[in-house]
C-alpha cells in the first residue's frame, strides 16, 4: 500500500536521503534507526509532506503522493498522522482543543477561526484521551502536562486526524523511560488495535526490537537494513551505527529494566 | 465478568463527566470570549463615533484629502531641491541642540532610575521601609507629561534648551526606574549576600554584587530610552522648547513659501531618528544576546 | 445646496482666553439662526484653523491679520473676510509695540544696535510679521543677526517674550497692545496687560522704545464655499451681536468694543503684501 | 606552583587591573566631558542668573492659593470686586467681601495690621506694620506719593504708577485705577461661583440640611451647580479627560488591529519575497519616525482639528511601531508548533490561528497595554495641538498665564489620569497574561 | 572566646532558633548537623549579622556583638568570613577580583569603583589563591570555573577578610565528593596552620566526624546535642535526624568511596 521509489532529499551538496525505496503492503508497525544525522526525520517529513523531496516518488495505494500540491497536499496531510520528538502541541492551549487540532483539515476555516468544533467533536476527543488514560488532563492547559502526558496528546491528535497512517519521529526521546514505556505501548495498542500503520523513528535498537514488526536501518542517508527483528545482529547494529567495536548496545538503551537495575545500585549503595 | 462490565461502566460514567464539563467550559469560555469581543468592538465603533462626531471633518470625507498637504510640500520642496543642501547644512546646529537634549537628559535621567531603581527593589533597598515613597515618587515623575513641566519651566528658567532637558530628564528617570527595577527584581541575590557577609556596605555591593549582572538589561533600555527621547526633544521643540522641532513647526506653520525649510528639517529629524533607531536596534540585540550567550 | 452641520474655529494666541467658553453663547445663536448643530474647534495651534478652513472642515473663524494673509496666499478661494472689531475709539487696529527693560540702559532702537532682540512667533503678525517689515525700515538694515542687532532671536510667543525681556534674557522684544489707554497699566488690552495683571512684570521697569503703525485687527472671515443664505445670516448675526448681547459680544471679542463692521479683502493687501514679500525674500 | 609561575601570576594580574583601571575612569571621564561641554553649550553659568526665582515663587504660590481683587476705577470711582479679577469670580451687585468695609472711606483690610483705605478724589492710604503710613494720590496719569527717595525694594514707585507688595497682599496704583489683591489660601469658588445658592454652604448642610434652592432639591441643584461651575468647568474638564482617554484607546486598539497583519508582511519566517518584507519594515519606520506631532500637520488638511485627527495622528504613528514590535514577535515565534499543526493538513489561515498567534497573544497584549498607558500621555499633547482634551485646556491655562490653580488642577488631574491608566493596563495585563507585574 | 546566650530568631510564628547557648573558648573546628530546616543556616547567619537575632546575645572575647549596627556590624563581619553553599561570588568578575572583595569593609566606595586595590592585596589575593591550588585560574571569570574551584575561590576571599572566624553553610553540599573533600580538606588546614576557629554546617555525619574537633547537633531549632565527634553514635545521630529504625548513614553519605562504588555500578549495568 505505501512504495518509496528512490525517494531522495538534498540540501544544498549535502544529501540528506540518497534513494530510499522500499515497499510496504500491509499495515504494519516499522521502526526506523540509524545515528544522529542518518536522514530519519529527513524521510518521515517528506512522506507527511511538511518538505518536499528532490527526486523519487511515494505512492499510497497507487496514489502519486510527492506531487500534490495546495488541498490534495493538504487532505493527504490529514491521513498521514505526524508525531514529534518535541510534541509540538500548542503550548498554551487546553489539551483538547491541541486533540482538536487534528480537525482542522475537515472544518471551515472560519468556523476553526473563533475555535467552533462540533460538539461530537469534543466528544471524541475525549473518549481518544480516555482511551489513552489521560482523559482527566483534558480541561488542563497543554504545558502543564508532563513529557509523557503531551506525547499522549500529540498521539490524540494524531488519532484525532482518523490516519491511514502514524508517522512518529523520535517519540520518546525526550521522555524517561517510564513514559517512554507508556508512549510505546499506546502506539503498539493503536496498530494493533485500529489496524493502522505507524512508521516510527527511532534511536534506540532494543525498543525497536521488542515493538516493531519490521526495522529499516539508515546510514548516511542510504537505507543499509531492511528486514525483520530479529535479524537485527550486535554485527548488523555496528554497520548500521558505524561504531567501532566497543560499541555496546546498554548506552543507547532506554528499556526500564536496565535502568532500573542501575537505580537500586545508587539506593543500595 | 460482572466486575469488567461495572468497571466499563464507571469509566463511562467519568468520561461523561468529563465530556460535560468540559462542554460547560467550552460554553463559559465561547460566552466570556464573545462577550469580551462585543464589548470591545462596541467601544471600538462607538469610540469612533464619538471622535468623529467631536471632529471638524468627518473621517469619510476627509479620507480623499489625506494627501494634499504633504502634496504640497513637496511639490514646494522639490521645485526648490536646489536649496535644500545649504538649507540642512543651516539647520544642523539646531538638530545638534536637539541630540544634545536628548543624551544629556538620558544620561541624567538613567542614572536617577538607576539609583531609584536599585532603592524601589525588594531585597537590594537601602531603606526597605522607603520602597512604597520611591515607587510612588517614579510613578508620578513617570505620568507627567514632559510638556507640562517644560512649560512650566519656561517661566522661570526661560526658554531654550535646559527646560526640555530637565522635563525630559525627570520622565526618563521615573519610566526607566521602573523598568530597571524589573530587571533588578530578578538579579541573583547570592553575590550581595557574598558581599555582605565580607561587610562591604551598600553602594559597594550595589556597585560589585548587582550592576554587573544587571547592565546589559539597563544598557539596554537606556538605549531605547534615548531614541525615545530624541524624538521627545523634538516634540518640545514643537511647542516652543528649541531645537529641530521648534524650527520644523515655525516652517510647517508658515506655509507655502518656506515648505523647503520644513522639507529639509523633516529629512534630518527623520535622518536622525531612524539613524538612531537602527543603530540603537543593534546595539541592543546584541547585548541582550551577548547576555543569554 | 444646504449645511449639515456649522463648525466654527476659534484661533489660539493673541486674543484667547477662555475662548470654547466665551464663544459658547454665539454658538446658541447660531444653532437657532442656522437650524443645524454648531461646533466650535480651538486647536492650540494657529495652523491648526488655517488648515480646516483651507480643507473645508471650518466654515467660519476669526483669524489675525497675518493668518488671514497666510489663509489667502494659500488658497484665494478658500475664505472671504466679512467683519471686524471696534475698537472703544471706532478703530479697527492695534499696534505691534517694541519694549526693553528701563534698567538696561535701552529707550529707543538706536539703543539696540548689536543687541539681542526677541520676535515672537514666527506667524503672528504684531509678534513678527509686520515688524520684520517696520523695523529694517527704521533701522535701515536687515533683521539678519548680526546685521544691526546683534542676534534676532523667536521666542516662541508674545508671553515668552514679556518674560523674556523683563527677566533680561533678551534686551528688547516685541508684543501686541491696543496702544490705548495707559503705559503703566501696559495699555488698555494686550500681551503686556495681562501679564501685568497677573503679577509677572512691572510696568515700571519697562519702557517703550517703538510702535508700529496701526495694524488692522484680523477678520471674521467665512468660507466662500458656504451657501450665501448662511454666510448673509452669519454675518448678521456677529454684526447685531453687540446689539443682541453684550456680555456674548464681550466674550466673542475678548473685550470692551463698540462692535463689529464689515470689512474688504482690501484692508488687509497691505498686510498681504507684507507677507508675500517675507516669501519673496 | 613555582615562585616564579606564582611572581607570572602576580604581573599578570597587576596588568588586569591596570587595565580595568584605566576602563573604570575612562567612561566617567568621557561622560564628564561631555557635559562639561553641555555646560558651554546650554550656557548653564548664565542660566543660573537669569534664572527667575521671583516667577517661581509667584506661580508656586499662586497654584494653591487665589487673590480677590478690589479695583477703584480712578476715574469713574466704581468699585468692584472679584476672585481673580475675572468676571464669572465677581461678587453679585451690592455684596463684597467682608474684609472690605465703608462707603465713602472703603476700608480694606488685609489682615496681619495691614490696612488700605480707599479715600475721595483718587487717594489712597497703606498701613504697613513696621513702615508706616503710605499716602498715595492720582491726579489725571501722576501719581504723588509721600514715599521717600529710597523706598525700601518692595515699593516700586515712579510718578506714573506705584507698586507695593506686602506679605499680606498687593497694590497698585495707576492713574486709571487702583487695584488691592488680597491673598487667601485654596481654591475658591472650586465648588460653587457666587451665582450659586449653594456658595457658602458645607456638605452637610446640602446633604441634610434644609432646601437652600427652593426650587430644586438639594442634592441634584447642588451637583448641577457644581458640574455647571463656570469658574472651574468642571464638565469641559470631564469631557476633556474623556476625550484624552478615547483618543489613546482608539489609536492604539486601531494601531494594533491594523499592524497584525502587516508584522505578517514584515517578518522574514512568513513573508518570503524580500521586496515586500523590505517595503513594509521601511514602510514601518517611515510612519513611525514622522513622529505624531507632525502627522496631526498632515492630516489637519483633511479632517479639521479635533480628537478623530489626535486618534489618527496616534494611530498612524503606533503601526508603524507595533509593526517593529510584532514583527520582531513573529521572527521569534517557535517553528515546533507551527510545523505540529501544518502536520495535521491545516491551511495556512489556520496555522496562524493556532501555530502562531497563541505564541504571540501575550507579548502582543502586553505591549499593546503599555502603550495605552503611554498613549494617554502622548494624546495630552497631541490633544493640545488638534484642539481636544485635557491637554489644550492646561496649555491654554499656561500660554495666558491665566491663574495658576487651575494650572495646578489640570496637572494634577493629568498625572491621576496618567497613573490611574498605568495601573489599569497593568491590572488588565495581570488578568490576561498572569502575574508578572 | 565565643558564646552564645539564648540565641533565638522567629520567622512570625515560626521559631528557627530557639534559644542556643554554647560556648568556644578556643580556635577549634564545630560542625553543626542536622537535618533540612533544624535552623543551621540561621543560626551562621545571625553569627554573622546577615540577619538579626530576635533574643538573645553573642559575645565575642567579650564583645556583644549582637547589637552591633552600621559600620561596626560591617567591622564585624570582616572579621567573621562567611562561605555558602552556592559560593555566592559575583560570577562575572574575575577570580582575583572575588577574592579581593575580601578586603571591601576595608575599603572605600570610591576606592571600589575605580578598582583601586593596593598591589601588596592583589599580591596577597594570588598568594591565597595559591595555597589552595587555584592560582592559574586567577584571570578567568568566577562563572567558568566548576563548583570546587568556586568554593576554593569563596575560601580565598574569606581568608583575604583574615578573619578570627570563618563560618560555612554546608559548603560542600553542592560539591560532588571529589571536590568536597578538597574543600573540606582546605578548611581544616586553615584551621590547623592559621589557627582560626571554623564552624561549619554539615548535612552528613561522617564529614563532621572526619573533620570536626567538636560537633553540635540541632533539631527543630534546638541544640540537642553538644560533644565530640566520638560521642556521636547512631543512637544520637537518630536523635538528631529524627529518623526511625530504618536510618542508615549511607544515604547521606558524601564520602567517595561509597559514592565511587556506585558510579561504577552505573557504568557496568
Ligand atoms: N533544513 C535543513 N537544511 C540543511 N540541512 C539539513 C536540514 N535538515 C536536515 N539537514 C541535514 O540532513 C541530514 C539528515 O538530518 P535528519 O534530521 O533527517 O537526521 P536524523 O536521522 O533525524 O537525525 P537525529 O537523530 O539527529 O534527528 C543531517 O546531516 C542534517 O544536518
Ligand atoms: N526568611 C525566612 N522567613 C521565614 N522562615 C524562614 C526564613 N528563613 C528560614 N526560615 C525557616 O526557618 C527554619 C530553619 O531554616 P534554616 O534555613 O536555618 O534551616 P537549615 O538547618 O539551614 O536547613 P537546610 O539544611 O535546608 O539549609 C526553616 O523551617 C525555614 O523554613
Ligand atoms: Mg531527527
Ligand atoms: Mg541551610
Amino acid at each position: 500500500m505505501l512504495e518509496l521509489k528512490s525517494l531522495t532529499k538534498r540540501f544544498g551538496d549535502k544529501t540528506a536521503v540518497d534513494a530510499a525505496t522500499f515497499t510496504v503492503d500491509r499495515p504494519m508497525m516499522i521502526g526506523i534507526i540509524g545515528r544522529s544525522g542518518a536522514g530519519k526525520s529527513t524521510l518521515l517529513r517528506m512522506l507527511n509532506r511538511l518538505s518536499d523531496a528532490s527526486d523519487g516518488e511515494i505512492l499510497f495505494e497507487g496514489r502519486e503522493i510527492s506531487s500534490l500540491k495546495g488541498a490534495a497536499r493538504r487532505e493527504w496531510q490529514s491521513r498521514c498522522a505526524m508525531i514529534f520528538q518535541q510534541f509540538n502541541l500548542v503550548p498554551r492551549m487546553d489539551v483538547v482543543s491541541n486533540v482538536l487540532h487534528g480537525t482542522l483539515n475537515r472544518r471551515s476555516t472560519f468556523a476553526t477561526m473563533f475555535n467552533l468544533y462540533p460538539q461530537e467533536d469534543i466528544h471524541k476527543a475525549i473518549e481518544i484521551l480516555d482511551r489513552l488514560g489521560i482523559a482527566e488532563q483534558a480541561p488542563k492547559r497543554a504545558e502543564a502536562l508532563s513529557g509523557g502526558q503531551q506525547q499522549r496528546v500529540a498521539i490524540a491528535r494524531a488519532l484525532m486526524q482518523d490516519p491511514s497512517i502514524i508517522l512518529a519521529d523520535e517519540p520518546i526521546a525526550s521522555l524517561d523511560p517510564m513514559n517512554a514505556q507508556i508512549v510505546m505501548d499506546a502506539l503498539r495498542r493503536i496498530h494493533e488495535e485500529d489496524g493502522r500503520m505507524v512508521i516510527a523513528n527511532l534511536h534506540t535498537l532494543d525498543t525497536a526490537r521488542r515493538y516493531c514488526d519490521r526495522v529499516i536501518g539508515m546510514r548516511d542517508g542510504r537505507i543499509v537494513f531492511d528486514g525483520r527483528p530479529d535479524q537485527l545482529t550486535t554485527g548488523v547494529a555496528r554497520d548500521i551505527y558505524g561504531a567501532g567495536a566497543d560499541f555496546s548496545e546498554a548506552a543507547t538503551s532506554t528499556a526500564i529494566e536496565t535502568l532500573d537495575q542501575s537505580n537500586e545500585n545508587l539506593v543500595l549503595a | 465478568m460482572t466486575d469488567a462490565t461495572l468497571a466499563a461502566a464507571q469509566q463511562r460514567q467519568t468520561v461523561d463527566s468529563i465530556q460535560n464539563s468540559y462542554m460547560a467550559q467550552v460554553q463559559r469560555r465561547r460566552l466570556y470570549g464573545g462577550l469580551t469581543l462585543l464589548i470591545f468592538v462596541v467601544l471600538m465603533v462607538s469610540g469612533f463615533n464619538v471622535a468623529d462626531d467631536r471632529n471638524a471633518g468627518g473621517f469619510w470625507d476627509g479620507l480623499h484629502q489625506i494627501g494634499d498637504y504633504p502634496a504640497e510640500v513637496l511639490a514646494e520642496a522639490w521645485e526648490k531641491r536646489a536649496d535644500l543642501p545649504a538649507l540642512i547644512v543651516e539647520f544642523f546646529p539646531a538638530l545638534v541642540e536637539t541630540i544634545n537634549i536628548a543624551a544629556v537628559s538620558t544620561l541624567i535621567g538613567a542614572a536617577a532610575g538607576l539609583i531609584l531603581s536599585l532603592l524601589s527593589t525588594r531585597g537590594l533597598a537601602r531603606w526597605p521601609r522607603l520602597i512604597p515613597v520611591f515607587r510612588r515618587s517614579m510613578d508620578i515623575m513617570r505620568a507627567v507629561p514632559e510638556i507640562v513641566i517644560a512649560l512650566v519651566l519656561i517661566f522661570v528658567l526661560a526658554g531654550g534648551p535646559v527646560p526640555a532637558m530637565i522635563a525630559i530628564a525627570i520622565h526618563t528617570a521615573g519610566a526607566l526606574g521602573k523598568m530597571f527595577s524589573e530587571v533588578a527584581e530578578n538579579a541573583d541575590l547570592k553575590p550581595v549576600e557574598g558581599l555582605a557577609s565580607t561587610g562591604a556596605n551598600w553602594s559597594q555591593r550595589m556597585w560589585l554584587g548587582v550592576l554587573p549582572q544587571v547592565a546589559p538589561n539597563y544598557l539596554s533600555y537606556a538605549l531605547l530610552r534615548f531614541e525615545i527621547n530624541i524624538r521627545a526633544s523634538a516634540i518640545l521643540g514643537f511647542v516652543g522648547a528649541g531645537g529641530l522641532g521648534y524650527e520644523l513647526r515655525n516652517a510647517m506653520a508658515w506655509g507655502p513659501g518656506r515648505f523647503d525649510e520644513a522639507a529639509a528639517i523633516f529629512i534630518l529629524l527623520f535622518g536622525t531618528i531612524v539613524f538612531f533607531d537602527q543603530i540603537s536596534s543593534r546595539y541592543r540585540n546584541r547585548l541582550t544576546e551577548g547576555q543569554n550567550a | 445646496q444646504d449645511i449639515t452641520e456649522f463648525r466654527i474655529g476659534i484661533l489660539g494666541g493673541e486674543n484667547a482666553q477662555d475662548r470654547m467658553n466665551s464663544y459658547s453663547c454665539l454658538q446658541d445663536y447660531a444653532a437657532e439662526e442656522l437650524g443645524v448643530e454648531v461646533k466650535l474647534f480651538a486647536p492650540a495651534d494657529y495652523n491648526g484653523v488655517i488648515q480646516g478652513l483651507l480643507g473645508g472642515t471650518i466654515d467660519m473663524a476669526w483669524l489675525g491679520a497675518s493668518a488671514y494673509a497666510a489663509t489667502f496666499l494659500q488658497d484665494p478661494e478658500a475664505v472671504e473676510p466679512v467683519l471686524v472689531k471696534v475698537n472703544m475709539d471706532g478703530s479697527i487696529g492695534y499696534h505691534s509695540i517694541g519694549f526693553a527693560r528701563k534698567d538696561a540702559g535701552v529707550t529707543s532702537l538706536e539703543d539696540m544696535q548689536g543687541k539681542v532682540f526677541g520676535f515672537g512667533d514666527p506667524n503672528s503678525t504684531s509678534g513678527y510679521l509686520i515688524p520684520s517689515i517696520e523695523i529694517p525700515q527704521a533701522t535701515g538694515s536687515t533683521m539678519e543677526s548680526g546685521d544691526y542687532f546683534g542676534e534676532v532671536k523667536f521666542t516662541g510667543g508674545h508671553e515668552q517674550t514679556i518674560v523674556a525681556v523683563y527677566n533680561g534674557d533678551i534686551d528688547a522684544g516685541v508684543t501686541w497692545a491696543d496702544g490705548q489707554g495707559n503705559w503703566e497699566d501696559g495699555y488698555n488690552s494686550g500681551a503686556l496687560r495681562k501679564a501685568v495683571d497677573a503679577g509677572l512684570v512691572d510696568m515700571n521697569e519697562l519702557v517703550e522704545i517703538w510702535k508700529s503703525k496701526v495694524i488692522p485687527e484680523g477678520p471674521v472671515v467665512l468660507r466662500k464655499a458656504l451657501p450665501d443664505e448662511v454666510k448673509a445670516k452669519m454675518t448678521a448675526l456677529v454684526d447685531g451681536l453687540h446689539e443682541r448681547d453684550q456680555d456674548c459680544a464681550y466674550g466673542v471679542a475678548a473685550g470692551e468694543t463698540l462692535g463689529f463692521q464689515s470689512v474688504e479683502h482690501s484692508t488687509y493687501e497691505s498686510v498681504i503684501a507684507a507677507r508675500q514679500a517675507k516669501i519673496g525674500g | 606552583m613555582t615562585a616564579a609561575d606564582l611572581s607570572l601570576v602576580k604581573t599578570e594580574a597587576d596588568a588586569l587591573f591596570a587595565r580595568k583601571r584605566i576602563f573604570a575612569v575612562a567612561l566617567p571621564a568621557i561622560v564628564l566631558a561631555y557635559f562639561v561641554y553641555i555646560f558651554f553649550a546650554f550656557d548653564i553659568a548664565g542660566l543660573t542668573k537669569r534664572a527667575n526665582w521671583d516667577n517661581a515663587v509667584t506661580l508656586a504660590s499662586d497654584s494653591w492659593s487665589y487673590k480677590t481683587h478690589v479695583t477703584r476705577d480712578n476715574r469713574s470711582g466704581e468699585m468692584s470686586y472679584a476672585v481673580e479679577g475675572e468676571r464669572k469670580g465677581a461678587y453679585p451687585e451690592g455684596q463684597r467681601p467682608d474684609w472690605v468695609s465703608g462707603d465713602d472711606i472703603i476700608t480694606i483690610d488685609l489682615g496681619g495690621d495691614t490696612i488700605v483705605r480707599l479715600l475721595p478724589e483718587q487717594r489712597t492710604e497703606i498701613e504697613v506694620p513696621g513702615f508706616g503710613l503710605i499716602e498715595a494720590q492720582a491726579e489725571g496719569r501722576t501719581i504723588t506719593t509721600n514715599l521717600p527717595e529710597d523706598a525700601p525694594d518692595w515699593i516700586n514707585a515712579s510718578n506714573r504708577r506705584v507698586a507695593i507688595t506686602t506679605p499680606e497682599g498687593r497694590v497698585t496704583i495707576t492713574g486709571s485705577k487702583t487695584e488691592v489683591f488680597n491673598y487667601f489660601p485654596g481654591w475658591e469658588l472650586f465648588w460653587f461661583t457666587f451665582d450659586s445658592p449653594y456658595h457658602g454652604h458645607g456638605l452637610f448642610e446640602i446633604l441634610l440640611g434644609d432646601r437652600i434652592d427652593p426650587t430644586r432639591p438639594n442634592i441634584t441643584g447642588a451637583l448641577s451647580d457644581w458640574w455647571n461651575n463656570a469658574m472651574w468647568r468642571h464638565k469641559d474638564v470631564a469631557w476633556a479627560i474623556g476625550e484624552t482617554i478615547l483618543m489613546a484607546f482608539l489609536g492604539t486598539m486601531g494601531a494594533a488591529i491594523i499592524a497584525l497583519p502587516l508584522a505578517f508582511m514584515a517578518a522574514k519566517r512568513f513573508a518570503p519575497v524580500m521586496i515586500v518584507r523590505a517595503a513594509t519594515r521601511r514602510l514601518f519606520d517611515f510612519v513611525r519616525g514622522v513622529d505624531a506631532l507632525i502627522w496631526t500637520i498632515v492630516l489637519a488638511r483633511a479632517f479639521g482639528p479635533g480628537p478623530l485627527t489626535g486618534t489618527l495622528a496616534i494611530l498612524i504613528t503606533d503601526t508603524g511601531t507595533f509593526g517593529k514590535i510584532f514583527s520582531e514577535a513573529l521572527e521569534n515565534v517557535d517553528q515546533k508548533q507551527i510545523e505540529g499543526v501544518a502536520s495535521t493538513g491545516a491551511k495556512p489561515l489556520q496555522r496562524y490561528r493556532f501555530g502562531v498567534i497563541p505564541q504571540i497573544v501575550p507579548i502582543l497584549l502586553a505591549q499593546i497595554l503599555y502603550f495605552l498607558e503611554s498613549n494617554t500621555r502622548s494624546a495630552t499633547i497631541i490633544g493640545a495641538i488638534t484642539g481636544g482634551g485635557i491637554g489644550l485646556m492646561l496649555t491654554q491655562a499656561i500660554q495666558t498665564q491665566k491663574d495658576w490653580e487651575e494650572v495646578a488642577y489640570y496637572i494634577i488631574l493629568i498625572v491621576a489620569m496618567v497613573m490611574a491608566m498605568d495601573s489599569f493596563s497593568g491590572w488588565l495585563r495581570g488578568k490576561l497574561i498572569g502575574r508578572k507585574d
